[in-house]
């Protein structure tokens, strides 16, 4: 029953209740460093350490903190991690970190896991906030990936950096630019709506059966 | 100095922090359906930036030096600290607005934006003046965003748009396409 | 459970505010230092390489370097230079002679502010190398600055004489004038027209050929000779 | 004489006459008026003008029948707006351009300028600017490639980039120049104002002749299609604004003559601007979006990075169109009378 | 080792600089507002659909706090939401019967007479405003979905017929088909009420048949037959009266020649549409 | 300046439609024969409905009162005929609704006279009694829009109206009753002007005239005797020449200031139908029972210019005028800019129903809608400088509250924009829509 639960918490961050294509958080990291599908996973990666961190830190101290402060010690908490997250990026792959520049430090801003802490965090046992900051960290890092490797594929004709196309393939440079960005995230969209329609569609079908059924 | 226009020209239309940066685009696309409350909220964010551009100056000039790596949560901290004074000004005198702004408002410190500003006119290693005029193009052209996409989206109220494409996609086309359009003012000022 | 919430009505006092907000600062604050402390060394080792590596890059035929400012009226050797000096770096061969400086410059790009390093042998007048650190510039076009061998090359013997100017693709032939590319002008000329800047300003620091600051210790140079 | 069943009779709302002109009957007086432009692309660049303009017709019209819902698939195709924007887009290609991305940017122009907002009328940027915009981003070297007008081998061959495969790079033609405001720009090289009116220069394939674009506007006007204020006012913009700048630089500012018949100044203030659906519907909209536009254009060319800034600033001023309709409604009648004492 | 005692030193100065200004500021410029306002607006569903009689819901939570109106009143919260509400502000949840829009008219496209043919904007009120839309009955139904446009909560459906269709759950009670139908159809009826009235025509006898099969022509007989004083016949239509004491009984609706009258367990027009269905 | 004047005889905007004219232009009114029943609806204006006072079963003779003014904005009604009430009760007008009526049943052996000795003598009587009596003789604007003429007369304490303007423009395409008015009863409308003028105590009296009846100008010049203050203006032709406000600015070029009436421009003006029938009733003691039509379009055998006794209903006019020819598929009452279309054959020929126009398939097929381009011909069409186009499409997606903010009642509902467009959109249609959903809002909230 427990283990469900939690398990529960894990899978709708991922595909249900996706922070970003369904509740539309966390999107300027999203667009800005998903030119490369290796940044997404640097940046999603760097997102994930701090969304569960902070999350189970603060759940530990739910009880703790009072009311009144609890955003500024959730923003402190966060700002922890993404200053530990941003170092340790600095002193290990120093490429990626310049890549991303200065939008480590943007994860504070990062609406989505405050949003988190304020909506969950701070209001759940420590196992299931853990849970639910993983699903919704992966469900982050899985559309951050998403985005990348698409505008990497088509704008550079590689993923990961490894060449996929003939030589002569023409990068559609679009793809890597701001604009591109958004048109690709709004197209995503677009089909992520598409496919929850017609799960509906059958959803309603169904229950029409049903009833005619009855 | 003399570069105090084309920093000011770059942040608000060559590098636009909205459309070529992603900065502050949870306003952006949140409260950008009316055009009243995105061209307050563009003001107010404005407001908030040349605050912010003073604090990381200050901070920078007298903290910092001694603890560079305290930078983000210092930045972090005076913004919220400066944002939640300005939310309880504005709700003791004028309610009405502070009511138009709603959950925005607190929203500012999450606002990438804000934090954005800051760090980069660290890293460029902006002075004061230049922090100023940097902030203000920012701010200005954040509420040139704001505004033009609150346009947009009311008259595309008007439209027969798709029910699919409503909503959050339809916004980031539209957004995409301001952004390419934004493409045009692509070294404006550089090679003069 | 979200009734029991709501309903701790009596506000905790200031003090207690304050003092919650103190000890998260507290804590943050060391472990944000913990942090630093332990990853310093690494950083600090992966920007000197990579510096290193780049002035080398655009010195041919240098090995040991050092940092140079100019105070007091004169180009003198720092171990570290101060925030916001200008700075350049003094490249000298195995022997320790002088060879060139490698002279890093910055301004406006097409898309951005474009920061790029460049050697120049004041003895020659010659600009002998450039490689762009930091820029914005659109992909497939402005890219090129550094993407584009050709035109980095370009930047292997040129003269600063009366100052370097860009033509035409294909039309260059005065030692002093650099191919554009195709396409993408403004950013060529944005390079060209930073190191012009870069020389200007330098111009009256530099001291006369020969006179250049000798090698002081290997201090700066950790560990580059092994 | 016996009384007949009453005739079914029709209830519809008041007036009940109509003027005759109608919306599809409009969009084709456009592109009539487009077609002495087109004639001109083929002379002076034979096959290839076809390949383009023929590719970029069939990526809009695909767009439109692909993404129709099926009752009104015919419907769209028959108002004639998918070939016009098809058409546009086509004249403002490169004439190497290979076919795929002509197609491409079609395809794209339709799909994300017209069909996302609801089809024709409802969307707020012109689909044949948005489509141009796109392959400007996207393919930046193959867009900006330009060749002399006449391919080598007379009318009947293409150049080689237009044949290049779909997704595969183009194959640079041996030579390449570069566009009157390419000239002036990089290398302050001023093209005689003849060759601006008559063609015989590197462009797009619509721009070379100046003259005929005109000649188009001309014939727009007389048939009432086109809002005289849009075009009047960008010209008139352009010419002031390069006119005040020659009179402090004339060696560094281009003449007024030149700023207007180079580029897709006269394509994009005729055809592109006015654009009913995209630009004010208010007549003192109508003059700030002209002269926005006129300003845009001389800014980005002469202060900007870019040669051309007509296609930027249009779409600029159609994303700021809402904002001028809403602050330009006109006076209403008996508004703001002093009530006579 | 300096460094070491630096940053927490900053961190906490900053922490007790910034909590101080606020704390004094909390003192200087707070509002006095009832944070009860807030969180009681927070347990509403948000829709601001006007259904409780205020202009959203903001205001009403402000109502509810200072006791002017009961949670029940919303119409659109879940039972369970009320009770909260109610249990926050420790006050009596109310009791409000469920209501839902009942039609006054049951002349579908099968049932009413056309007489003209309207062309236009595709609208009820456009239409009416055209010589009455073409629709032999003047009072009757257009049946071009004014009403499910209107509706916020998704709830009216145009059914095969021609006539809208209430979900009886999704519906809230809200005005909004109220103003948005031009010939004044909707009722909002409590759910509880089985018999109904479906017919708005003031004509009587073959005038009224005439325009629509299933048109009322005041015969009558259904409040000759029903107990004293539930049903009367009012301008040639039968008004219920259900605080009258006698008991509704569905034998009213056999006695009706033309169907005018119906007895309705949830949906209307659901016999029609299944009617409809077997037929065709 | 003055010499410049006859420049700025103009409003701006406006259309230009065919006028449709010649088929009934140069035809004689002719007299149409009585027919058998007559329905008199209680509400044939704008304003409060009248009373009836007459009961089933009640003879009556031609020209007796038979409903009574039901308030100060209303009128009295009068049996178009001698013959006997048939019923008091609910009919279907015009507007498909039922409304109450008085149906008359002919006799059909009367005479159908109007005694003449009923006319007041209008000189002797004081400015009230002679308003209530215009309001007894139940007369009302005769353009079209039916309102009470005694209310326009009623003018407040301290108002002066100079000018009495009279309304000759008729620009309307196919109708044709004032031009043939001013045609053959040249003498009826400068008496019923001389009447008004003196009541009113105006100094002059302008007849505007459109330019395109050349033949009306020269009659009414013909019988003017040169003491008369009378003016004759020709009008550019144009629509909505007709309208009051925008003849006011053509022939005075004065703006009649929004929600305010052309009495605060010291102007009061009345339509030629309107002057003739106060000439009929205090000249001749017939009060408002008959009216010119014109029978006139391509679905009608025999067109023409008619007198109709009030009541009748289409289906005899048209029979009439030789019966529909096949195809027809529509039929307006009033001019085809404003009139309304109706539903049956049935509803009878009211105060304010100046044409009976009948529309084939030709005619009904070529409005199939567009998308709106936003092409602007509405703007420049408006007469009122309203946004039409944008007040469609609010009103398409049901923001109605948001079309005040365009003053969308300021609209008069001339047509001009829906006569513009490309796109054939049903402007004026959506705009109605929109100020009925307002209005119908404001009265269940107040």
């Amino acid at each position: 029953m427990k283990k469900n639960e939690s398990y529960e918490e894990f899978v709708k961050g991922i595909w249900r209740d996706n922070p970003v294509f369904a509740q539309v958080l966390g999107m300027c990291p999203m667009l800005a460093v998903t030119n490369s599908a290796i940044n997404a996973i640097a940046m999603g990666m760097a997102s994930m350490f701090v969304l569960v961190g902070s999350s189970f830190l603060v759940s530990i101290f739910r009880n703790v903190i009072p009311k009144q402060v609890r955003i500024s010690c959730f923003i402190i908490i966060i700002a922890t991690f993404v200053t530990i997250a941003d170092y340790t990026l600095l002193a290990l792959v120093p490429k990626v970190h310049k890549e991303l520049g200065a939008f480590i430090p943007l994860i504070v801003a990062n609406c989505l896991i405050l949003g988190r802490q304020e909506a969950f965090a701070s209001r759940y046992p420590t196992r299931l906030a853990v849970m639910d900051a993983l699903g919704m960290a992966g469900g982050f890092l899985l559309a951050l990936f998403s985005l990348g490797a698409v505008r990497e594929i088509l704008g550079d004709g590689a993923l990961f950096g490894v060449r996929i196309f003939s030589e002569n393939f023409e990068p559609w440079i679009v793809m890597i630019l701001p604009p591109g960005g958004f048109l690709t995230l709004g197209v995503i969209l677009l089909f992520f709506n598409w496919f929850k329609y017609k799960k509906d569609e059958f959803l309603a079908d169904v229950a029409e059966a049903e009833r005619s059924g009855n | 100095m003399e570069n105090l226009p084309w920093i000011f020209i770059s942040a608000l239309l060559v590098n636009n922090f909205v459309l070529t940066y992603f900065l502050g685009l949870c306003p952006f696309l949140g409260v950008s359906n009316s055009l009243e409350t995105s061209a307050r909220l563009g003001l107010a964010t404005t407001f908030v930036m040349l605050v912010t551009a003073v604090c990381a100056w200050v901070l920078n000039t007298y903290v910092l030096i001694h603890a560079p790596y305290l930078r983000l949560i210092c930045f972090i901290v005076v913004i919220a600290s400066t944002v939640q004074f300005i939310e309880m000004l504005i709700k003791k005198l004028s309610p009405a607005l502070f009511r138009a702004m709603g959950i925005f408002l607190p929203l500012i410190t999450t606002n990438c934006a804000i934090l954005g500003l800051a760090i980069f006119a660290t890293n460029r290693g902006y002075g004061f003046v230049e922090g100023i005029v940097y902030a203000l193009g920012a701010g200005i052209g954040f509420t040139l965003a704001l505004v033009l996409l609150a346009g947009l989206r009311e008259e595309s109220e008007l439209s027969n748009i798709p029910k699919l494409i409503q909503g959050t996609a339809m916004n980031l086309i539209i957004a995409g396409v301001l952004s390419m359009a934004f493409m045009g003012f692509a070294g404006l000022f550089s090679s003069s | 459970m979200s009734s029991d919430t709501l309903k701790q009505a009596p506000a905790p006092s200031s003090l207690r505010l304050v003092m919650t907000l103190a000890i998260a600062g507290l804590v943050s604050g060391i472990a944000i230092i913990g942090i630093y402390e332990s990853t310093l060394p690494t950083i600090t080792a992966n920007k000197a390489r990579e510096l290193r590596e780049a002035v080398f890059k655009v010195l041919p035929g240098v090995s040991r370097m050092q940092a140079l400012v100019y105070r007091d009226g004169r180009i003198q050797a720092v171990t570290e230079p101060e925030k916001d000096e200008p700075v350049v770096y003094g490249g000298y061969d195995e022997a320790g002679d002088f060879v060139g400086y490698a002279m890093p410059g910055a301004g406006p790009g097409f898309q951005d502010t474009i920061a790029l390093l460049y050697g120049y042998m004041p003895r020659e007048r010659q600009v002998v190398g450039m490689e762009i650190l930091e820029s914005r510039e659109t992909p497939g076009l402005g890219d090129k600055i550094y993407k584009d061998a050709e035109f980095v090359a370009e930047f292997s013997a040129l003269s600063v004489e009366p100052e370097i100017v860009t033509v035409k693709k294909g039309t260059g032939a005065q030692p002093n004038e650099v191919d554009a590319i195709t396409g993408a002008t403004i950013s060529a000329k944005a390079v060209v027209r930073i190191i012009n800047e870069t020389h200007v300003a330098w111009a009256e620091q530099l001291p006369a050929p020969g006179t250049e600051p000798p090698l002081a210790g290997e201090s700066t140079d950790d560990g580059a000779t092994p | 004489m016996k009384e007949r069943r009453d005739p079914d009779l029709l209830l519809f709302h008041a007036p009940l006459l109509r003027q005759g002109m109608t919306t599809p009957k409009a969009m084709r007086d456009v592109i009539i008026a487009l077609m002495p432009a087109t004639g001109a692309s083929l002379w002076f660049f034979g096959l290839s003008a076809v390949l383009v303009i023929g590719s970029s017709i069939a990526g809009a019209v695909l767009a439109e029948w692909l993404f129709a819902d099926r009752a009104s698939r015919g419907e769209s195709l028959r108002d004639a707006t998918g070939i016009l924007t098809g058409l546009l887009l086509g004249l403002t290609l490169p004439p190497g351009l290979p076919m795929w991305m002509a197609f491409l940017g079609g395809f794209v122009g339709i799909a994300l300028g017209k069909v996302i907002w609801g089809g024709l009328g409802h969307n707020l940027f012109n689909p044949a600017l948005l489509g141009r915009a796109f392959l400007l981003a996207t393919f930046p070297i193959a867009m900006t490639t330009w060749v002399p007008a006449g391919p080598e081998g007379g009318f009947f061959s293409a150049y080689a980039g237009n044949l290049a495969l779909p997704f595969m790079q183009v194959q640079v033609d041996g030579v390449s120049s570069a566009t009157p405001l390419g000239l002036f720009k990089f290398e302050q090289e001023a093209t005689p104002l003849t060759g601006l009116m008559f063609g015989r220069i590197g462009g797009s394939l619509g721009e070379t002749s100046g003259l005929l674009l005109l000649l188009g506007g001309i014939y727009l006007w007389l048939r009432r299609d086109l809002d005289w204020r849009i075009p009047v006012s960008i010209l008139g913009t352009v010419i002031v604004f390069s006119a005040i700048l020659g009179f402090f630089d004339a060696e560094r500012f281009p003449t007024p003559m030149f700023s207007l018949f180079s580029g897709g100044l006269m394509l994009g203030a005729i055809y592109m601007a006015t654009d009913p659906v995209t630009s004010p519907v208010t007549p003192r909209g109508a003059w700030f979006f002209g002269i926005g536009t006129g300003l845009l254009v001389m800014l980005i060319r002469v202060f900007g990075g870019l040669p051309e800034g007509v296609m930027y600033a249009i779409l600029l001023m159609n994303a700021a169109t809402p904002l001028i309709d809403r602050y330009t409604q006109p006076r209403v009648f008996g508004h703001g009378v002093e009530k006579k004492s | 080792m300096n460094s070491i005692l630096v940053a927490p030193a900053i961190m906490v100065g900053i922490g007790l600089f910034f909590g101080t200004i606020l704390a004094i500021a909390q003192r200087f410029l707070k509002v006095d507002e009832d944070p009860r306002i807030e969180k009681t607006n927070e347990l509403l569903p948000g829709t601001n659909c006007g259904a409780c009689g205020q202009p959203g819901c903001l205001p009403f939570a402000e109502k509810l706090v200072a006791g002017e109106v009961e949670p029940s009143q919303c119409t659109v919260s879940t039972a369970d939401a009320i009770e909260e509400i109610a249990e926050y502000l420790q006050v009596d949840a109310g009791s409000q019967e469920k209501l839902v829009a009942r039609l006054r008219c049951g002349g579908g496209r099968l049932q009413a007479n056309q007489i003209a043919e309207y062309q236009g904007f595709e609208g009820c009120r456009a239409a009416a405003l055209v010589s009455g839309g073409g629709k032999g009955c003047a009072w009757g139904c257009l049946g071009l979905a004014d009403c499910e446009r209107a509706c916020t909560f998704d709830a009216i459906h145009m059914n095969a017929n021609g006539l809208p269709q209430v979900d009886t759950e999704k519906c809230t009670a809200c005005p909004d088909c109220q103003a948005a139908c031009p010939r004044d159809l909707f009722e909002l009826v409590p759910l509880s009420q089985n018999l109904y009235v479906q017919c708005n025509i003031p004509l009587a006898g073959e005038a009224a048949t005439q325009l629509c099969r299933v048109a009322c022509d005041a015969c009558g007989r259904c409040a000759a037959d029903a107990s004293p004083g539930l049903i009367t016949m009012e301008d040639n239509l039968p008004v219920i009266d259900y605080s009258s004491g006698g008991e509704p009984r569905p034998d009213a609706v056999f006695r009706c020649p033309t169907r005018a009258i119906v007895w309705l367990e949830r949906e209307q027009f659901q016999d029609q549409a299944s009617r409809k269905a077997g037929t065709a | 300046m003055r010499a410049f004047r006859f420049l700025r005889r103009n409003f701006e905007h406006g259309v230009h439609p065919a006028h449709h004219k010649k088929q009934t232009q140069d035809l004689p009114i002719q007299r149409v024969p009585f027919g058998r029943q007559f329905i008199m609806p209680l509400g044939q204006h704008i304003g409060v409905p009248s009373r009836a006072v007459v009961a089933d079963g009640e003879p009556v003779e031609r020209g007796q009162l038979i409903a009574e003014p039901g308030g100060f904005v209303s009128t009295a009604l009068h049996s178009p005929v001698k013959g006997i009430v048939k019923k008091v009760g609910d009919f279907r007008g015009v507007d498909g609704r039922f409304a109450p009526a008085v149906a008359i049943e002919a006799d059909p052996f009367a005479t159908q006279e109007v005694d003449p000795d009923a006319a007041p003598d209008w000189r002797s009587l004081s400015l009230e009694a002679f308003i209530e009596a215009v309001q007894m003789a139940g007369i009302v604007g005769m353009g079209g829009a039916a309102f009470p003429s005694h209310v326009k007369l009623s003018v407040p304490d301290g108002v002066r109206i100079r000018h009495l303007l009279i309304n000759g423009a008729e620009c309307e395409p196919y109708l044709t009753t004032d031009h043939r008015l001013m045609v053959e009863r040249p003498e009826a409308l400068l008496e019923g002007a001389e009447i008004l003028r003196q009541k009113l105590g105006a100094e002059e009296t302008v007849i505007g005239i459109e330019a395109n009846k050349p033949d009306a100008i020269e009659t009414i010049s013909r019988h003017l005797s040169p003491d008369q203050p009378v003016r004759i203006v020709k009008l550019k032709v144009k629509y909505p020449q007709g309208a009051e406000k925008m003849m006011i600015k053509s022939v005075f070029n004065t703006e009649v200031p929004a929600g305010r009436l052309p009495r605060d421009v010291e102007v009061n003006v009345n339509n030629v139908g309107t002057v003739v029938a106060i000439a009929d009733y205090f000249l001749r003691g017939m009060p408002l029972i008959e009216r010119v039509v014109t029978v006139a379009g391509p679905g009608v055998t025999y067109p023409a210019n008619l007198i109709v006794p009030l009541g009748t209903s289409v289906r005899d006019v048209v029979r009439f005028c030789g019966g529909l020819k096949p195809g027809t598929r529509e039929i307006i009452m009033g001019g085809p800019m404003m009139g309304r279309p109706v539903a049956s054959l049935d509803v009878p020929v009211l105060k304010g129903c100046s044409g009976i126009l009948v529309f084939t398939e030709e005619q009904t097929a070529r409005r199939k809608e567009f998308p709106c381009i936003r092409c602007g011909r509405c703007l420049e069409a408006c007469p009122y400088f309203l946004n039409p186009s944008r007040l469609a499409r609010l009103s398409k997606a049901r923001m109605f509250d948001e079309m005040k903010a365009y003053n969308v009642f300021d609209c008069v509902e001339c047509g001009c924009c829906t006569f513009a467009c490309p796109s054939n959109i049903p402007i004026v249609q959506l705009i109605r829509t929109a100020k009925d959903d307002l209005k119908n809002r404001k009265e269940s909230d107040g």
